[in-house]
């Protein structure tokens, strides 16, 4: 392939990647903007905060520590 | 005293053995170290890409050799495309794309940006004219996407396209990222008026937890319907920031965005170093890559800028048209130049999070341009 | 502009590839996102796992090739048991195991509730009867292992009896994991009587460091003698919960728990949902494998509750028939239904302590279940 | 082999499989009752607990840094 | 019952396939396990060491064959020297080299002490004369390395010279360096005078930033140039040091320091655990490899303090010999060793700050030391 | 190859090794040294610390989050 022929290739190749990538994201703000708008329609689900996340094994080990602490060291009865 | 033995010890010194190019790219690793450490561009990659850059030119030693360090962290790694892949998985961990959810229009700087890719891919074409390149469609493509200003989407395409130059694109596309507020604040200026760099854009809307929870989503089922050979970097990309946006898996976002990026940004660099060996890199062609990669990142800007300029005026006005010279990405550097060219005008114009839009669309933009790269070039 | 091109880069689209199979694991994919974000079911293995199944049904792509991110996270994790042993070391680092050695009779508790395991064996064979269906014995037995309710040992024990069917069977177990809060309740009421769930424990005696230290020895000891064919995942549990209960080596330890553990299941995840590619899920055996692991954890927490009934007796009502269903392992969530059950019928009776002596036993149970199939179908 | 020959092999196999369930975990409750009263007949001997722990590396960089300070911040002679 | 299926059920049963040697190397692994756990001797290497030589003696498990977990890990990480590798570059990410750049003269006590890595090769030799023992040359300097008192360097060169020699030589370095504190003291009381031990030193001078951005460079110039064949460990231990020193990278350096090097380790001693199968550890050359280690470290400690007293004297007093002992390396255990001691004589003299500067120097010395047995015997 | 000559190759490696051992750390002593004393006579120059080291994506997260913060919690009008 001569250096022009390459750089008709470039060119081409040029003018298919551009517009693809502006096709790309142009349809991304068309359906980024359709999202929004249904979602605000809608008012959101309640979906659960990240403060909820819990680790599937802590609570239980934390449950076992504290359980075992107060077994080992039992309160004086309350009195009131 | 045996003087076989001496001999053989003498024949083993870095003295016996030195060649001048090894002794150049030492040199050349212990400039990318000063440029680390004492001018502070872009560390975390150029420190580790400079040190295994020393190591791979260490005569007899083999570092960089199949079987050595660097070599097996290359095989590992880079030939794989492990390594940019999970860190494009980080930097998705580590990104907030709620200023581009606000105001989804940016992605159209981001878009234009790209210009900078294609511009430089032609650019490497037309060298060929110069006896001595001969940079195939592949190289070229390989070269261009240093235009992408994204370190692992140019090493994941090099890597596939172009191998033997991915030492010469690595180094200048971290350089170049490091060169942003050196590069981009001249041709700002010298593409806005000061009425354009003065404008105050309004506050980005509130975006909801489940509108940041669908983005990421939706950007992989269009890359999935329209351009699958982008999907490994857009995919990991997404999977990182979905880690993050779901808000169900911490431990695994945290994960992602410290222990797995950090490791893997370390080997990364060292692995990129091996490809620093001197008979490998240089080259005429590794000087005519850092001079079309120094192209690509001013060509990116002003693309980004010109659009930038349409949209201020289809807006009437309610675009400042700085931001789109965020649109090349290199995150968060270019929107903080962005910012900081803006408050020149207006002390009290903070641009940084409207910049920061266009700015995480270049990550997408540069990505899916890679994506066309590999379909047609690659195939 | 060159038509050929434009066809060829057509030709790498989605829209021209698509396989119907491919839209409807897509689909699978997000259920399962869906599942691990909204509904919270095992978001730290569904959320990898559903975004793997995209990944993979992406045409052209290739990610769970051979060649493809995924299809490398399988063959180095999956093919080598090397992530689901790493997880059960982390597993044995989080775990604490004091309540059982506390009270080392629950072990028959999480003995009974491997019948589980068995039942289903029997059952994928029954299915054969079925046109269609085609299970070998090995096949069975790696269906029967999703009654084991722990996520590891299934997907070490299918990659070595039945690597066709691991995608289907970690979701199935994982999936069913989730869903043990659904499961369980209406078999523990109906299995018990009001009496029997009120039944208050006494409290649970306190065990010595030392103790600690000794139990996953003793543990990988009598693995050992006996059972050797499970001694890779009894010996990754016993090392991580030595590191953990040794106290000198906190470095390690918290290494076991965080960093490798986060980092895994991130690779393990994506890793099986490459294998949640449509022509190898979307086949009759998944239907059979997800209906028989339904089955599967019924009848292991039934078996677990009489088992529980019998120790009520031969204890003169000392011990609640409840924790039996707890020996199915799915820790810690079957131990905190326990509870949760146990609180309906008397708000004062805390039973988490004494369900995680059998939930902790569950997973030593299925560990040396899987070693005895490995031991006779695997040889 | 025919479906009801491997049916055979399944309950074989379940009752061997049940079987050395039991008597393997049914063992460990022997052996883990026998060591526990062992372990409480001869008190534990003394081991060192967690938070003696320590890094073999770090108390050295800790002691340069403090050493270091201590140089670089000559403290005023102390009166009393 | 089938009474078939009961036989190959015994089959597979430790107790039907235990050799003698295996129960021998059982019960090492387990006092390897006492002596981290209860006597704190090096847990972080010999608690996965020990445990790693319990799972590798396990019949029939194959857990250390060629697709055994701990087989994977020795490929992946000790045959390609990845990670010994990894592991200085945390030591070099952890080490403050402060001390020796303040006072360079202690490098020649970290020279001297080397000694005790060429005296135990000839010792090695020695023991051909023996009949039964027939160390090569190469096995002879893998050995010798015990005496460097470094575990990576001994780990990375036996796997080089001598692979089947490891397990016994990295047990015996790890062990010996764990003994330091019993070991050391009666020969620096037997060497040194009181009025020696008494000797107080200056403080030391401040070294600057710069200095030690500088230090690690220049070490790794000179290796480039006299001896690339310790590059690959220098250059590790200079790069995780120029990590540190930076300051320009401090998420690289502490994945350096924190969760490479811990999840490095775990998997190291695990990797190493697998070469203390029988049939390659109970070896009559085990037993020379064990007692040459305890020479070695005697050797290299009696030379670091004769080195001490000729420095002594040409400082005309102003160094305390005792300093000579930590050139050993052992890091920081020697160092401290050395405070106790002197401590012992005087109860305000303070030498662990003095004694850091050899202790550092040997850690170079031993890496240099092996530059030059690969340079000579592995070529 | 006979014991004797095995330990006189090793004799001769011992000489060769400590050599090199002394020679290396030898030069390092000078070189230190002496770029110690020139580092001293020009006053190093200012590197920045290590305070100021800052992570390249997280300063543009923060300022995100922040600033959405601002927005979803505008402050009352400030009077003075
Ligand atoms: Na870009
Ligand atoms: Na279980
Ligand atoms: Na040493």
């Amino acid at each position: 392939m001569t250096v022009t022929e390459l750089l008709l290739e470039g060119v081409q190749l040029m003018i298919l990647g551009m517009g693809t990538v502006f096709l790309f994201l142009g349809t991304l703000i068309a359906v980024i903007t359709l999202i929004s708008r249904l979602l605000h329609r809608f008012d959101s689900p309640p979906i659960p905060t990240a403060a909820e996340t819990e680790d599937p094994l802590l609570p239980a080990v934390v449950a076992a520590a504290v359980a075992q602490y107060r077994r080992d060291h039992p309160h004086p009865t309350t009195r009131r | 005293m045996d003087s076989q033995k001496l001999l053989q010890l003498w024949s083993t010194t870095g003295l016996a053995n030195f060649e001048w190019g090894q002794l150049l790219m030492i040199a050349v690793g212990l400039l990318l170290l000063y440029l680390a450490i004492a001018r502070r561009f872009e560390p975390l990659l150029l420190l580790p890409i400079g040190f295994g850059a020393i190591l791979s030119n260490i005569p007899i030693a083999g570092i960089a050799d199949d079987n050595g360090l660097l070599g097996y962290l290359y095989q590992i790694g880079i030939e794989t495309g492990i390594f940019p892949l999970l860190i494009f998985m980080g930097v998705g961990a580590l990104t907030d794309f709620g200023a581009l959810i606000a105001m989804p229009m940016t992605l159209i700087l981001g878009a234009a940006a790209q210009f900078g890719i294609f511009f430089t891919l032609i650019g490497a074409l037309l060298l060929n004219f110069i006896p001595g390149f001969e940079f195939t469609l592949a190289d070229a493509a390989a070269i261009g996407i240093i235009g992408g200003a994204d370190g692992p989407t140019a090493i994941f395409l090099a890597s596939r396209l172009a191998p033997d130059l991915l030492g010469a694109i690595a180094v200048a596309a971290y350089s170049y990222m490091a060169l942003v507020p050196i590069i981009q604040p001249p041709i700002m200026r010298l593409l806005t008026t000061e009425a354009e760099r003065k404008v105050k854009m309004s506050q980005l809307r509130h975006v909801s937890r489940l509108e940041k929870i669908i983005f990421p989503l939706t950007v992989l089922l269009l890359c999935t319907i329209f351009l699958p050979t982008s999907a490994p970097l857009i995919g990991m990309l997404t999977f990182g920031n979905l880690l993050r946006e779901s808000g169900v898996v911490d431990r695994l976002s945290k994960a992602a965005q410290n222990e797995i990026i950090n490791i893997v940004t370390i080997f990364l660099g060292l692995a990129v170093g091996s490809k620093l060996q001197a008979e490998k890199f240089l080259t005429l062609e590794t000087l005519g890559i850092l001079l079309l990669g120094m192209t690509a990142f001013a060509v990116g800007t002003a693309a980004g800028l010109l659009m930038g300029k349409v949209m201020h005026r289809l807006s009437k006005g309610k675009i400042n048209p700085l931001i789109g010279a965020a649109g090349v990405s290199a995150v968060p550097m270019a929107a903080r130049v962005v910012n900081k060219v803006g408050l020149e005008s207006d002390h009290h114009n903070f641009l940084l999070m409207h910049a920061m839009g266009p700015n995480v669309a270049g990550v997408i933009g540069s990505a899916v341009a890679a994506g066309i790269l590999l379909a047609i070039v690659g195939g």
